[in-house]
């Protein structure tokens, strides 16, 4: 079996989900012919026939309602906007009712849908192409929200959303489309979703991060492990609702705990996961809980946008901040 | 100048605000029963809705948005439709939903602020009232996208007022209607009101109608207050959204002869001299006159019709007030197909 | 001098300012004639004529872009979305274009407006009516957000924010609209953006909240007081950019501390908070931080909301948790 | 049937794919130094975009979109406009912006990636380029308020893209623009396609132009190719927008004869004959056919025009190599008028 990226892993899960389930549709800008601007949906419209795979009109809050109508009917659809930057026209159907759907009707009409999209800054795109605003959506009570971060967990991840009977934010790191391959079997398995997935084990620090940043945050731990500081690496990966048993868990073991996100500092997902831990582990932390972000700043455009991003380094830096605070 | 594409938006009307026609019926219209049949629908709407606001001012209900003089264009919808069609409704669409199946008593529960209204006993596929004007347009789309997709002979019918024709979403939906050929109607009650805008200050265009020449299908206005010709529009409209020859809009004429709602106070903005002349044109009167004139009708019937409207109202309004409290745990409990673990702690607030 | 209410201050800061700055011009739905569904727009259409008083036509994202624009000219547009619920489909306009004109032209090009609208729950109104999603806002870069939570703070703030040069979002709480009466000299004196009041000292406890939650929090206050439990109550006021330096130095001294809002408690701007209380002061709180706020559900129909809404009772509760404390 | 409304969507043309007159010229069009001043503007324009591309290819640039083949409109309009109006531009607007003061340095640096090529240093007020699809409709439509609030005698031009006509603020644009009598010239860049989407799969409606129906007020196609039509359509929309009478919406009818950007590779989605017949119909062409057959161009002249436009390009990419690096304070420091106390331990960060 061939290793695959991160962008065919999720053309793998669309079109193995596509082939087990009729229900499922796909639509979105240049998904069809074009096979979506990313290539994630290349070679779909030629297996599964223009029914299937939808090039829409160019109109984000259609893309959403449309989905929303679909979904109400039973079918499932996937669908794609172009860039996270471009899903805030769509956020009035996101917030006001495909969230709220089900709860409206008591259990009447549901919304399983799949609303996909590329996120994350560091492709050297144009502006708005860097957008890593998940925080929204994670205050959005009856939303999921799903952050892939390697091959195996993005197929495993897409499967689990696209047959999650409710709406499923699904966002992509752009930097790691083509960043990695893994061998992904192409057996259907789905992964949990609310679960994190710890990705290295350590007892001195937990490193709690997502999305983009997982790479950094696993570069840094590689280079901790050099200096014998042995960090825990947790991949949140559903950001919403949050599996705080596992990075509570964690934090109980390690005593010491750094979140790493991309996104502004200000009101980002670290912010709930830095109050959860100090509400429900306050004795347990042997240092207060660092977040190394985004600046609370609009992402530079592509020249500076490497400046704005946590890097392993700002990452080591703030662990060994954590480790020699003395309280 | 060359000319490359050219556009008429006709107009329909059969009978008159005197009840008088002026156009040859058609064939539905020349069987008596059917139009009494809506025109009973046409009083049952407006006595519920009298009584709804009845409810509101006593402290029974919360705030509530009146169909009062609009009843024709719901009522011929509900008509129009077959059971297995979907619609989705604006807030003013009384008459259509309990053709459909809606119970008074889920229309009230409701507006009081109980989503169990919602849930539609007898009818699961149809949408609940939507508060962000517009937006149904792009459900409806997407229902009818489904429809399509799956070869489904069945079709969506929209509705949503002149204010919410501004709105993008419902250019959205047109546009994408157009495009992919959706079976869909849209319906817009068009009842010169936004709350206090009239229809004047929300679009420069001649007619509601127009707007479907931006998504390249055809749109027509028809008399609201004519419940003939609205059905008639409609029946035609549907027909062809059945048999895949692509999306239509009618805009349906009428006035808002109510405040916007309850909690609203119309003579702020109202010149009563319209409102006056409104009434002449509103729309039970005529097809009781009509169907006086031609001896369908008579004041012993309508006298039985108005105590069947109450007795079947106040039934409606026993069941609504005798409506157990919901669970407070509901408020968790259809947030997921099941609730995820980190919710627990949240739900034990609230169980007793 | 007679008193006036919350919404009357509004009314009053927006005469006062129309009268003293020919940029100031109103525009939403129904503000006009009908002088604004919660009447803030009253009288103002008479007196400053149908240039400056506008009734625009349905549509909110046109309400955010026109505004814009407008800014971009320099008028100083102060525009109402009629309710926060229906605010969703101007996001696009509000993130990714009013908050970063002035970065993405270098200054150039400014946004000097205000956005306000109704917000939070409470007052029986149908769905969507009962938003209180300040903590989208707060998450971006380039705007400010601004609560009042008194008539007199209603009046100094709403000068303030139509006066800075920047994009202001100004949420109304709608169950202290017509609450409270204060007296509120119509002396054009704008109260200062970008930091929290003191509304109450107290030592033992510091409770910070903002908007609706204001009033059940300062009855709790009182309530405590007879048991002899002095809490300080802060009002943020501004949650975007957040003045932690007077909330700091409050718990600095307190040692404890609950935080109130009515949204949503996950990612709500209390974890913002609560983390960076953790991060900068963990050494000072003699107890966890404690989030009282409205539970990770969508806001219940008008029969439930009140069972949704924290209460005075619920905050003492968490007081007296946060006091008896024993780490 | 009663007919309520009827509209028509004229098309214009002057100059033929060979650049033959098929209808008496227009006034300016019979100045020739006119037309040749639009010439050159196209040719450097069409230089300049060799050359972006180019950059990009070489790693100097970041992903560029080009105007190739649709120079006329953009031309047309730099040329059309007064220098206080006010213009929205879509992202393949080179030829306007150059006229309007905006520097091929500018232009590059945006592309590469840099705020600083938003600054305009000679042009205060134009919008930079907006990558959310439509959205600088409604600000356009904003600044139009502005104008007419305060009487001022000043027009705004916005273009975008036929793929972006399907988004509701398009529409919510366009309707408030006829509603309000907006000073306001819109103008469609119908170069057929929207990435890999075909005008065709945007929407139904016959034309682009007649979506101004929607917003009650005249839309009308011209050849895009012809820089002469496009300029007397916009002379004559700018005119009325200027006396107070009114928004137009112009549909200019072109092809992107390139990839949707340098990111893009259209052979994926294109028909090649297509393209080819396309070529025929290209705008600089038929202009210089025209020129050269009436002397007013000739070989000479066009060598020497080549050898000006490389040189003016060399110059702005020197110019543009030579920017130095902008500060990493500068993330900050254009956030708000004055940075919020708050940020500065971020701030403190990237000082060096
Ligand atoms: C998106 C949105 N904006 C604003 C409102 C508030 N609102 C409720 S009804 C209404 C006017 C609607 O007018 P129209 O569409 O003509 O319907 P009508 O009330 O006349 O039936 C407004 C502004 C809303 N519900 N949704
Ligand atoms: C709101 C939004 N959605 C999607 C995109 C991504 N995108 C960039 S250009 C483009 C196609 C635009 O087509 P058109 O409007 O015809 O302009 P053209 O590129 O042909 O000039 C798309 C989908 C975007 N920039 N903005
Ligand atoms: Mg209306
Ligand atoms: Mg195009």
């Amino acid at each position: 079996m061939s290793e695959i990226t991160l962008v065919e892993a999720v053309n793998q899960a669309l079109a193995y989900e596509m082939q087990a389930d009729d229900n499922v549709v796909l639509l979105g800008e240049d998904i069809a012919k074009n096979g979506g601007v990313f290539r994630s949906t290349v070679g779909l419209l030629e297996r599964f026939g223009p029914q299937r795979v939808l090039d829409t009109p160019l109109a984000e809050s259609m893309i959403a309602g449309v989905s929303i109508g679909m979904a109400m009917q039973g079918l499932k659809p996937v669908a794609e906007f172009q860039f996270m930057g471009f899903m805030y026209a769509g956020m009035e159907h996101i917030i006001s009712h495909a969230s709220r759907i089900r709860n409206r009707t008591r259990g009447r009409l549901t919304c399983p849908l799949v609303f996909r999209t590329p996120y994350g800054a560091g492709i050297h795109a144009p502006e708005h192409h860097s957008e890593s605003t998940e925080a929204l959506f994670a205050h959005i009570p009856g939303l999921r929200v799903v952050i892939p971060s390697s091959p195996v967990r993005a197929y495993g991840l897409l499967l689990a959303a696209i047959r999650d009977p409710d709406p499923v934010i699904f966002l992509e790191p752009t930097r790691i489309y083509r960043l990695v391959k893994q061998t992904v079997p192409d057996n259907g398995q789905a992964l949990p979703l609310d679960k994190c997935f710890v990705l290295r084990e350590g007892s001195d620090i937990t490193l709690v991060t997502w999305g983009n940043m997982v790479y950094e945050t696993l570069k840094a731990a590689g280079q901790l492990a050099e200096q014998n500081i042995q960090a825990e690496v947790i991949d949140v990966a559903t950001i919403k609702p949050l599996d705080m048993q596992t990075i509570l868990a964690s934090v109980e073991k390690t005593g010491r705990c750094v979140i790493i996100h991309e996104a502004a500092r200000t009101c980002g997902v670290g912010a709930e996961i830095a109050a959860q831990l100090a509400e429900r582990c306050l004795l347990c932390l042997m240092a207060p809980v660092k977040r190394v972000t985004g600046y609370d700043t609009i992402v530079p455009y592509a020249k500076m946008e490497k400046h704005y991003l946590p890097t392993a380094e700002k990452i080591i830096k703030a662990v060994e901040d954590v480790l020699s605070y003395e309280g | 100048m060359t000319i490359v594409a050219k556009f008429e938006i006709p107009y329909l009307r059969f009978l008159d605000s005197e009840g008088k026609i002026n156009k040859p019926l058609p064939h539905f219209a020349k069987n008596s029963r059917d139009l009494i049949s809506l025109y009973r629908t046409m009083v049952l709407t407006r006595t519920f809705d009298a009584k709804a606001i009845n409810l509101q001012r006593t402290g029974k209900l919360g705030t509530y948005p009146s169909s009062l003089g609009q009843e024709a264009i719901s009522t011929a919808i509900g008509a129009a439709m077959q059971p297995n069609d979907v619609f989705c409704p604006a807030y003013r669409e009384y008459a259509a939903q309990l053709q459909r199946g809606v119970t008074m008593a889920e229309i009230l529960a409701y507006w009081s602020g109980d989503e169990r209204g919602n849930q539609f006993a007898a009818n699961p596929e149809d949408l609940p009232i939507y508060v962000p004007l517009a937006t149904q347009c792009l459900h409806a789309a997407g229902i009818a996208s489904a429809f399509k997709l799956r070869n489904q002979p069945r079709v969506v019918i929209v509705v949503c007022g002149d204010g919410a024709t501004s709105r993008g979403d419902f250019y959205e939906a047109i546009n994408l209607a157009g495009v992919w050929q959706l079976p869909i109607v849209f319906v817009v009650n068009n009842n010169q009101w936004a709350i206090s805008v009239p229809r004047t200050a929300q679009t420069n265009a001649a007619t509601l109608a127009q707007k479907a020449i931006a998504g390249g299908f055809a749109g027509e206005q028809v008399d609201g207050n004519d419940v003939i010709a609205v059905k008639y529009a409609l029946d035609n409209a549907i027909a062809k959204a059945r048999a895949g020859s692509g999306p239509s809009l009618i805009e349906a004429i009428t006035y808002r002869l109510c405040d916007h709602t309850t909690a609203d106070d119309a003579k702020r903005y109202w010149d009563p001299q319209t409102v006056e002349q409104a009434w002449q044109e509103e729309p039970i009167k005529r097809l009781r006159q009509y169907l006086i004139k031609n001896k369908h009708w008579d004041e012993t019937q309508e006298a039985h019709l108005q105590v069947e409207c109450n007795q079947q109202i106040e039934q409606a309004v026993t069941e609504y007030m005798n409506l157990p409290p919901a669970k407070l745990t509901d408020m968790f409990d259809y947030l997921y197909a099941s609730l995820p673990a980190i919710y627990l702690e949240q739900r034990r607030e609230v169980e007793i």
